[in-house]
Formats: structure tokens, C-alpha cells, sequence
């Protein structure tokens, strides 16, 4: 065991764990104001659900002995065998016990990246249930086909720190989240202005503070590679601020703040799968185009007419695609992309990126439908009136 | 001069200050209330504690116009405001003697 | 007695309260309100969805002063409102029938 | 009918409510004002630097009711506020010509 | 001297540090907003009054050499001897420096979290001079017994991270307090509802960052013991976050927002004493049960009487004692409790609770008294009405 | 290379990072709403920018081979030989990007903290320029003078952290500004009271968590040094928060909440170069100090009439020239100043002090002048009036 490295991880883990109450923050300046506690809890309360799923069978389904190249099986349920000492762990340099909780911070995460995409209609028992069922019929299996030794990973697509496991995944399910339930009541009459840019603000800091342990951590050691996943986490960032910025004002408007938070969430997000693979330039590079594209991708929602209330579609989904796609062109370091002359790697990316669209698509699909008819998602219209907080949470955010 | 306060869901702004702009007029002054009536409340919890909330969110729309636009304004608004459903707010229409534009000192129907 | 309503803009609040002081006004009521009117609003732009923001912040203050006195406190209000743009809003004048103190139960003149 | 407006102490908001609810009103609407008066206002320091601030904070309620009952409902919102200490506020009677419920339609002591 | 526990217990401490911010915006979301700038005030000042007195005697009295198991002597007053090396410290893996402050961290929070109890009502004078001396009467003593070489840890009390030195103690001064001070004006007859929520929600998601550097801090070494601790901190705030929410839903009402966070701190609570003597699974359970127990002890102050403002009895209190009979019980991890056959284990953590409410209850009454008939405690009813903000500081903490 | 102190480096350099956010807010609370999003911005975009600027050519100016004692060459330009290894790194300890990568985080902080000085009243366009010309022609030359091989290192002057590099820098380039651009319309007579001091009181505590990287990540190693520039840090930042509110008292007023967060910001800003150089106690000694000094400072712009919205002047020049002649007096450690007997290090402190500020200030005031006439900085009377963030962002900060 190193103890260098357990050290850096279990602080990397904390980190990742920040980033949860980051994104709650992040997505809540975002809504109305009578919305701001339900899509705070979306967040929060996976810490809770998906915490406690992970020890019982999430992350054996993830890391369990592979069956097939599908799934773990479950030797690590009930977090058997997952102890204090290297015993069975994916990183013989880590406690298994640092690896699992590692990887539990990024399965809290997922989850609550998607409740962007329904904030304001939906409702908490549904939500509970759906969020439950998704970690472990579709995280799940991406997290153990990408790094869980299934086939993903056997067939050498390059992910990271998660572009396909959290971003794509959680892009792909807010597209389909965001058709089946609708839109929101007087979407496209009534403005839907964030109710408190400052804590939006706030929660872009969280996340990129947060975001260094999600992909430096991710080199699972204290190295040289993990100053590299760090310094190109930190520039894709700010190149993507920048370029996000730079569209909007040629775009015929103005330099918002909200532009350079969302632009470096979006850089963020395209780098997570390239960080430990590409150079800090050229993941100026990435960033910069996933500023712009990012930019993009959040007015597809407005030509394609879906409401993707909190735009995970466009930057999760879209950013991570293009992250996918971008290591298997900028790949130097401990792998070859396109411009080491190696185009198979591309194709690879291709292949994982239709691969990860279509599975979790689908399977959302399904998840979505079964829980709607069941236990019911979409609030009432007289609910998203007086707002979620009071009507799913009897709270009320904010008093004289 | 009328002075025409309407009170009425939040939510509705919008439509209202279209219907009254559609109607003719020219300026409005809105702000944020709570209102208690015949609606209710509602329940909210903290720490296992419940309250009854009588008061729930209202926007108060003021309009000063001639008197003879009175009516038409009323009903711009009434039409615009309406749900059907109890809430739906009140207008209180008076009488105000006297309109002056602060920026050019204007009175009476030319200063509204 | 009148009622002398206020509306103008944010930031002359102060000068307004003191000119109001000046002139012997001993009280007066302070809401936060939005208005709408010839001076347009603005574009407010989120995530490239420009929203043409028709809304502008003022303050709306209420004086009740004795009937003589009330044309001196809408000249010391406009006086010292006016900057001679578009928006500075406008003093609407209405009669009050009584006036109550709380604390001591006064009517009337006395009260205000 | 009648409205009357009440500007009192943040916290009687609910004591000034029952009151009036036990006396028979059936709905009012609640703003957050900021006064001047008598009671003056406070000091407030900000890296050094004294500001004398003399706005304190306050709630004024509206209520529209019939002629006749409104002085049944002055009474008991004076009772309520009442603390005796100056600051307890006003309340204001005046004249509104017409009462209109949005939902419904109904006019006059019928809409209130 | 280890680097890499050098290292970790530093970052460690920063994260502890950060705790007390965080607690600042926990409690100023939940009172009335002419509060908020003295409520996160006396925990703010905690900061700056705290560190000073540990630096001047307080670490002194807690690690100095042991007399008679009651008290350390004044060898480190002053800081004297704690320097960049080894020497002297009582983690002989960290320089002594390191060990103070991170120590330092924990007695910042402790007198921070009894404000909780009177917050809205109390003056600031008399707080600050409560506060010192409760520093140097209670807590100093409190970490001796347990920490220092006092009579509680030579019993064979456990206490892995502070559930008696930190929690138990500030919930009975906390209890004490809040019948001492009597209550707030308008109580049972005014609701006193959160004034800003997201707030709140902020200041839980950063104690439970930083609770990771306390618990996880606590095996003073960046072993696999720390990754234990690291894991069923997080379990057990998940588990509680959870449980309230089902106690809440099963009480008749709503899942609530601050539910979820109120229970993720009652876990985390609850877990302090024994983050290192226990599995995560076991960890799950205790927070489980936190979750419940301490939803229970909130209410009791409603059949009790007592106005505990912000509930510190029913969390702290509450939540600190069951976790060190639960650590009794389900101790496996160097030491052994009730259910490793070891009933004795669950007998002394009973008399470590006695111990420790009926020293720092008594000792608070004492301090209390004599502070509040010396320069006062209790804020007059006009300086209520007007809110502690402007009549304690002169300040307002929000303008249109 | 130490694996250690590359965990410990790259954990601190997200602690920095974080302070970037953190001084947004501070920042933030202090204005008024109508410009709280285009303060946020100053500092927020600076994350974007000046990473950007520094991987180009910043960081090869600041550290790469000496020219002159005056400014680095181009060696390290585009990042070009900056890697995963320790090679060309000027810390032996550390891969190249670890030391990169967190120096930019002090070079993200420092033209950000000027932009207190030209709050709310500043515009976008001619802030991204002043803030990009000021960074290559004034941080990067101090930072090579001090730390990267220049004169003033060379000639012996001690700057633990950045007390010349990032706070004096900032005050004078701070005070240079507020002369130049101006008062903000109706200064003098209309009272700017921050609009929420929660935030403002937020921001302060991410400052002194992230500081704990600032300043003992400038120990380059997780050694006993950084132990005890931790510990300076801290006991400096809380002595200097009692002491500010032991000043404003004895001023006749009341201890407010600000005046803690303002002193905790002074004491942290005075030790900065002192951190590694004293003890604990002098540190103490050094933030009360600082706490009275930068009360003072505060007080000097309403005596010489220039309009610093938020005191860069008071607290970053004042207390970065306190500290750094209480560095010559105090140092003990690795150095020595007046009080072990070496009046010298004392003028040296004082020659570099007086550099400092003529430099910083004659350079910011060209660069300056050239946006102002050019781009143009001020922003129009209409525009202050409707609030910057409406004028330059089209954006509002909060909505009902
Ligand atoms: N008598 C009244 N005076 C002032 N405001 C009133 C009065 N009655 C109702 N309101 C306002 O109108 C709103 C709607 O009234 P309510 O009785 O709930 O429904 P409806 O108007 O549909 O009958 C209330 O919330 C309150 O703000
Ligand atoms: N008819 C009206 N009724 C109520 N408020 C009005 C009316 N007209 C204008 N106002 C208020 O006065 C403000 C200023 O009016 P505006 O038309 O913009 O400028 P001006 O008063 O200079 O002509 C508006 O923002 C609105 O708050
Ligand atoms: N002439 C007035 N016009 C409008 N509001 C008034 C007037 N006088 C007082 N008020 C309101 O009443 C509140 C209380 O008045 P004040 O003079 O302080 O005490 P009191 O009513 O006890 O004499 C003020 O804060 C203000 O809001």
C-alpha cells in the first residue's frame, strides 16, 4: 500500500464529495425561486440513496468479478471483503476501502447531474425511485464496462476520469428525462430567469474546486500523471470560460457571468475523459472548443423543443461527447489518438460514445416509463404553480 | 383619475401587463405581496414542527388612468387575471385627485 | 387629509426623504416596487435566451399629510426627484378620510 | 366600501391578522414597507464608517371593507398593534368606489 | 516524523478549520434574517478567540503533562516546546505544531456549536467572555480526560474523533443554556422559520467536507485505520440523511430539505466517537439509528419546554451520546464492544456519558451564572425585537 | 521527485484556486445588488484569463532563465518543457506542471483582488485588457524579482508567500486605480452599504481555508516548515480578527461582523511574507498588529479622499507593507531579522517595500492611462445608475 497515494485519494474523494452541494447550489440559483429547495434536494439527497446503494450492490456490480464484460457480480455486496488493507482492490497501491469510497463519490454525482433536465415538475417519491433504479441498471454497467474490467475498457476506449460513465450517461438520460416528462408549465410564454445567479456562481466554484480530486484523483496516485489530469482539468476550464464568453459576445450579446461559469463546467466536463492523456496545450485546445460548441449544444433544446430545464443535455451530454471524441484525437500520454497518428483510437471513442448514447437512452427509456406509471413523475400543474418546495417538501426557501 | 390596484398570482404578470398595454395604457407599478383569503394556505415543516402559512405570494399591480378608462382597463385585467379557481385575487378601484409627472410637472390626464 | 404616493427612481430616495423632511413631513412609508412605462425596460440575456425585461426597480413612497400642506410636499417631491429623463415617475394625489396613531389612538390631523 | 391600510411592527403581523380575522375579514394583503417617523432609526457601521439609517423595517396591511364595518376593523387592528411604544404606526381610512372579484366577477360587498 | 501524515493531517486541519464556517451558515439559515449576522458571528469569532487561547494555555491544559488524570500542566503554554520536529508531540509521527492545530480546529468548533442553543437572544460581551471560560473550564479538561492521558481515556473510554470532547459537551452546556437563558420572545406563539435555507444546505454540504478531515483526520495517520474512518463518516451521514427523511415521512408529513441535512449532520454526530472502531456496514446502522433517535430528540424540546433555538441538545446531545454507546456496542476495529463479546466496553462508554454531561452541565451552570450576573447574558426585549444584528453590531445583513 | 510533496502541492493548489471564488463573494457582498455580478466577474474571469496568459508566456516570464535579474526568457513559453517529471523544475521536489500550476493559481488571485479598488464602476471590455497587460507587465516581473531569480530575491529580501508579489502589488496597482478612475456617482453622499454580508462573510471563510494552501504550500514540501507557516497563518488571521474588533470598539462603535471577516482578511494578507520566517507567537503578535494597522489603513481613503469601493488599499497595501517589514523584524527562522540582531534584513525588507510600490504603481499607472484612452475603463453616469451588471452583462442578480 502507499500511503502517498491513499492519502491524495482520500482527500481527492472529499473533494468529489464537495461537489455534490456544489452542483445542488449550482443547479438551484438556476430555478425559480419557489423551486430553489426541491432542486437543492435532487441533488443533496443522493449522497444519501446512492451512499448507501453503493455499499449494498452498486459498487460490487461495478467492481465485482466480472461476468461476461457486462456487469460485477456480487462478491463486494455488502461491502464484503472491501477493508482497510489492498486485499481485492482494483489499485493494489490504494486500501480498498479508499477505492470504493472514491468511486462512490462518483456515483453520487451522476445521478443528480440529470435532475437539471426535469427541475421544477417533478416529483420527490418518483424521483427517489428512478434515481435508485438508474444507478443500478445504468451506472452501474457503465461504470463496470469502462472501468470495471467489461468490455468498454477491453476494447481500449480511453475514459479517464468519466466523460462516458458520468457525463454522456447523465447527458443521455436528461435528453430522455426532459422528452417524456414535458415541459414546463408556460415554457415558452414566461421567462425562466435563475432566481440567484451568486449561488450559481458559488457552486461553479465548488465544482471546479471538487473537480481536481474527480480527475487528478482519477490518476489513483500522487504522480506525475496526476499534475498533468490537474493542470489540464484546470486549463480546459479556463479556456472554455474564455471561448464561451467570446460566443456569446459574437453571438450579438453580451460577456455574462452565467456564460463563464457554464463555459467552465463545460471545458470541465469535456476534459474529464482526457485528462490524464492529453498536454495542458492541448487541452487549452479541448477546452476552447467545448466552450464554443457547449454554447451550441444549449440552443439545440430551443430548435429541437424539448425543455432541458438546467441544459444537461448541452453541456453534459455535448461536452462529454466531445471530450470522447477529442482524446481520441489529442491522446499522447500513456495512449496514441488521431494526432499520434493512431486513427483506430478514434474510431474506438466513436464506437464507445454510440455505444453509451444508445445504452443509456434507452434504458432511461424504460427506467422513466416503468417508474411514471407506477409511482408518477410529473408533478401536477396546480403543484408547479405554487412551486415544488412547498408542494413536495412543505418548505419554503427563503422568509423576509 | 382611477387608480385600479389589482391583486392578483404572481404567475400571471406577464399576461396581465400585456392585456393592460393592449388596452392602452402606459405605465403600471407593480409589487410583491402576500395575501391571506379565502384560498388558505398551506402547511410547512421544519424540524418536525408545522406551521400554517395563511399568507401566499401575490403581485399587486397599480394603474392610475383616466376615469373614463376605468372600466376597459378593469376588464382587460379581469379577463387576463382570471383562472377560475379560488385566489384569483381582487381589484379596488378609487378615485385619485390629482397625477403629476415628476419629469415635466404635467397634472391631471396628460401625466398618467 | 391626502395621500401623496411617490414613484421614482432607486437611488434618490435620500434626497427625497430629506427635501420631504425639510418641508416638515414627519413620516413616511418606503415600498421596493417595479415599474413599468416610457422609459422601456432592458434585455436581460441567460444561457443566450435574451429576455426583453419590461420592469424597472423604483420606490414607491407614501406621505399622508394634512390637506393644506399637500401641495407644498408634492412640489419638495418633485423638486428634488427630477433629473429630467425618461423614468423619473410620477406623485399620484388621493384623499384619506382618517388617519389613525396606533400608539395613541389620535385621529385626524394630529395623527399623521 | 372602505380601505384601510395598516402599517405597524414586523412582528404584530400575525396578532393583527387573528384580530382581524376574528372580527370578520375575510381576506387582506400584506407588503413590506420601510418607515420614518418619530421612532427614528439606527446606526449601522461598515468598516468605520457611521451611517445614521432612518428607515426601520415595518409591514403595512391592506383591507378593503364594507362602509360600515370598517370602523369595527380599525379598532381591533389598533387593539392588536398596540404596543404603546413609539413606532406602533398608522392606519389610514379612505374611499374605494368599486371592489371587483377577479374570479367570479361579483362587484361591491359581495367581492370583498 | 512521517511526511505523508504530516501532509494529511495539515490538509486535514484545514478542513476541520473550514467546519466553522460552515456551521456559521448552517445556523444563519435557520434564524429569523435580523439575526443572521450575530448568529454566524459566534461561530465566526470562534476563530479568532479560540486559536489564541489554545495557542496562549489552552493546548497547555489539554496536552500538557498529565496531573492526577484532571488537568495538563503549563509546559506548552505560550506554544513553548511546540515546534517544527517531533519533540514532545504527542503524535510522534507529526511535528508538534501539526498535532496543536489540528487540535486547535476542534476546540475552535465546540463553544461555536453551543451558540446554537441561545441563538437570536444573547449579547455579544458576555458571549465571548462565556465562551473563553467555557474554553478553559470545560473543553480543555474534557479533551485532557479523554485525549490528554486523563482518567476517562486511561478508563479505556473510546472516543475516536470527539463524540464526549465535542459533541457531548457542547449538547449539555447546550441543554443548560437554553434553560438558563430562557426563551426567545414570541415562543409558542410566533413561528420562527428558517430565513434562508440554500443557506443552511451550504453550510451542511461543508460540514460534511470538512467532517471527512475530522474523522478520517482523527487516525492521525494516512493509514488504512483513516480510510476506515474516511468511509463510515460517509456511510453513516448517508444512512442518517436517509432515516430522518423516513421519520419525517412516517410522522405524517413531507421529506423535507432540511430534513435531509439535519439528519446528515445527526449522523455525523453520531459516528465522531467511533469512526475508527467500527465497520462501514455498522457504520450505516448507527447512522441509521441517528437519523431516528435524534428526530426524536428534537421533539423533546417541545414536550420539555426548554427553547433549544437551533437544536444542538437534540443533535448534538442527543446524536454525541448515542454514538458513544453505540460505539460501545459495535466497536470490532481495535477494541472490541458489545458485539465482540465485550459488554464491559458498553459499561464504561456509559460512565464516560454520565461523566461527561453531568461535568460540562454543571460546569456550564456555573459559568453561565456567574457570567450572566457579572456582564450579562440575555439581550433585552427591545434589542429582540430590533435583532441582535443591528442592536449587537450595527450592521444589517442584507439591503434591496 | 517526492510523491509527498506532490500531493501536498497539488491539494494547495486547489486550495488557492479556491480562493478565487472565495474572494469573488467577498467581494460580491460587499456591493450593492445591482452590481454584485460584475464584481463577482472581475474576480471569476480572472480564472479564465490569466490561466490562459500564463500558460503562453506568464509563467516563462516570471520563472524562466533569468535576463538581467529583471525578467525570465521565453524558454517555458506555450508551457514548452514544462512536464510530468521534476526536469527544469525550480523546485527539485516537484514535477514541473505541480510548481506551474501553482504559482498560477497566485498569479489568477492577485489582478483579481485589485478589482475591489474600481468596483462598480469599471467596464468589462477595458477591465479584460488593463487585468491581461497588468498580469505580463506587472506580476510577472514581480514574481520573477522575488521568486524567480531576480533582484530582489538575489539581493536577499524575504517574501514567504506574496506579501510584495501578490498583496503590496495589488494595493499599489489598487490605489493607483482608485485615483485614476474616479468616485462612483454619489459618493459622499449616498451610504454604499453592502447588500449582503453573508455572502461577504462566506467569501471570508473560503479565504483563510484556502490560505492554509497559499501559504504553507509556499513551503514547497509538506515538512516542518509548512507545519509551521500553517500554523502563522492561522493564529495571525485570528488575532488579527480580535484585534480589529477590539479597534473598532475602543472607536466607539460596535464589533461587527465584518470587522472580524475584514481583520481575519488583514492578518492573513500581513503573514503572508512572514509565514515561514517567524513563530507562532510572533505571528500572533504580527496579526494583531495587523488588525489595528489596516483598521487604520481603512480610514485613510475617507482622509485623502480617494474612492477604494472595498479597501484594496487598507488591507492589501497596508497590511502587505506591514507584514513585510514585520518579516525584517521578526524573522527567526531560516533567516534573520531585527530581533535576532540583524538590522539589515530590515532595510532590505524596506528596499523592497519602496520597489514595490514604485514600481506597481508607476507601471499600473501607463497601462492604465493606454486602456483608459483607448478602450476606456469608466463606466458611463446611465450605466451606474442602472448597475453594471445589467449595463455590462445583461444580467440580474436575483429575481422575487
Ligand atoms: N378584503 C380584502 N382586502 C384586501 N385584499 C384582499 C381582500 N380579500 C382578498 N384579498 C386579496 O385577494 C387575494 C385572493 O383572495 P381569495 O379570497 O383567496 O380568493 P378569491 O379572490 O378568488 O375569492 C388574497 O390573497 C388577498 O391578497
Ligand atoms: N399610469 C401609471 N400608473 C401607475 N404607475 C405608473 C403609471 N405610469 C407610470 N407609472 C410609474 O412611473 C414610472 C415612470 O414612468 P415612465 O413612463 O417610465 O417615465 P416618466 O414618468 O418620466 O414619464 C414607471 O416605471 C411606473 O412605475
Ligand atoms: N405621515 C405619514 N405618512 C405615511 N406613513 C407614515 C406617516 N407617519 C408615520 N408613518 C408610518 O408609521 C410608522 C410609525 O410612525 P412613527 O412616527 O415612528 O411612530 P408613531 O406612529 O408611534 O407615532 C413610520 O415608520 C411610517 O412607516
Amino acid at each position: 500500500m502507499s500511503l502517498v497515494d491513499n492519502a491524495f485519494i482520500l482527500i481527492c474523494a472529499a473533494l468529489v464529495m464537495f461537489m455534490t452541494p456544489g452542483l445542488a447550489l449550482f443547479y438551484g440559483g438556476l430555478v425559480r425561486s419557489k423551486n430553489v429547495l426541491a432542486t437543492i434536494m435532487q441533488s443533496f439527497v443522493m449522497l444519501g440513496l446512492v451512499s448507501i446503494l453503493w455499499a449494498v450492490c452498486g459498487y460490487s456490480l461495478a467492481f465485482g468479478t466480472d461476468i461476461g464484460g457486462v456487469i460485477g457480480g456480487m462478491d463486494f455486496a455488502f461491502l464484503n471483503g472491501v477493508g482497510m488493507t489492498t486485499d481485492g482492490s482494483p489499485a493494489d497501491n490504494l486500501p480498498h476501502l479508499t477505492f470504493m469510497i472514491f468511486q462512490c463519490m462518483f456515483a453520487i454525482i451522476t445521478p443528480a447531474l440529470i435532475s437539471g433536465a426535469f427541475a421544477e415538475r417533478m416529483k420527490f417519491a418518483g424521483f427517489l425511485v428512478f434515481s435508485a433504479l438508474w444507478l443500478l441498471l445504468v451506472y452501474a454497467p457503465m461504470c463496470h464496462w469502462v472501468w470495471g474490467g467489461g468490455w468498454l475498457g477491453q476494447m481500449g476506449a480511453l475514459d479517464f476520469a468519466g466523460g462516458a460513465v458520468v457525463h454522456m450517461s447523465s447527458g443521455a438520460a436528461a435528453l430522455c428525462c426532459a422528452l417524456l416528462i414535458g415541459k414546463r408549465k408556460g415554457h415558452g410564454s414566461t421567462a425562466f430567469i435563475p432566481h440567484n445567479l451568486p449561488m450559481t456562481i458559488l457552486g461553479a466554484g465548488i465544482l471546479w474546486f471538487g473537480w481536481f480530486g474527480f480527475n487528478a484523483g482519477s490518476a489513483l496516485a500522487a504522480d506525475g500523471l496526476a499534475a498533468n489530469a490537474f493542470v489540464t482539468t484546470h486549463m480546459a476550464a479556463a479556456a472554455a470560460a474564455l471561448s464561451w464568453l467570446l460566443a456569446e459576445w459574437m453571438h450579438g450579446g453580451k460577456a455574462t457571468t452565467l456564460g463563464a461559469a457554464s463555459g467552465a463546467v463545460a471545458g470541465l466536463v469535456a476534459i474529464t475523459p482526457a485528462a490524464g492523456f492529453v498536454t495542458p496545450m492541448w487541452a487549452i485546445v479541448i477546452g476552447f472548443g467545448a466552450g464554443i460548441i457547449c454554447y451550441g449544444g444549449i440552443m439545440l433544446k430551443n430548435k429541437l423543443g424539448y425543455d432541458d430545464a438546467l441544459d444537461v443535455v448541452g453541456i453534459h451530454g455535448v461536452g462529454g461527447t466531445f471530450g470522447a471524441l477529442a482524446t481520441g484525437v489529442f491522446a499522447t500520454i500513456g495512449a496514441e489518438g488521431l494526432i499520434a497518428g493512431n486513427a483506430n483510437q478514434l474510431w474506438i471513442q466513436f464506437v464507445s460514445v454510440v455505444a453509451t448514447w444508445v445504452f443509456c437512452f434507452a434504458m432511461t427509456f424504460v427506467i422513466f416509463k416503468v417508474v411514471d406509471k407506477t409511482i408518477g413523475l410529473k408533478a401536477s400543474e396546480p403543484d408547479e404553480d405554487k412551486g415544488m418546495d412547498i408542494a413536495e417538501h412543505s418548505e419554503s426557501a427563503y422568509q423576509w | 383619475m382611477k387608480k385600479i390596484e389589482i391583486i392578483t398570482r404572481t404567475f400571471k404578470l406577464d399576461e396581465v401587463k400585456t392585456a393592460l398595454t393592449e388596452a392602452g395604457v402606459k405605465g403600471m407599478t407593480v409589487s410583491e405581496v402576500k395575501g391571506f383569503g379565502r384560498q388558505g394556505g398551506h402547511k410547512e415543516v421544519y424540524r418536525g414542527a408545522e406551521y400554517q402559512v395563511d399568507f401566499v405570494p401575490k403581485i399587486k399591480i397599480d394603474v392610475v388612468v383616466e376615469d373614463g378608462f376605468a372600466a376597459q382597463v378593469v376588464e382587460a385585467a379581469r379577463n387576463a387575471a382570471q383562472t377560475g379557481q379560488v385566489g384569483d385575487g381582487k381589484i379596488f378601484v378609487s378615485s385619485v385627485d390629482e397625477v403629476i409627472r415628476i419629469r415635466t410637472g404635467e397634472t391631471g390626464d396628460e401625466a398618467v
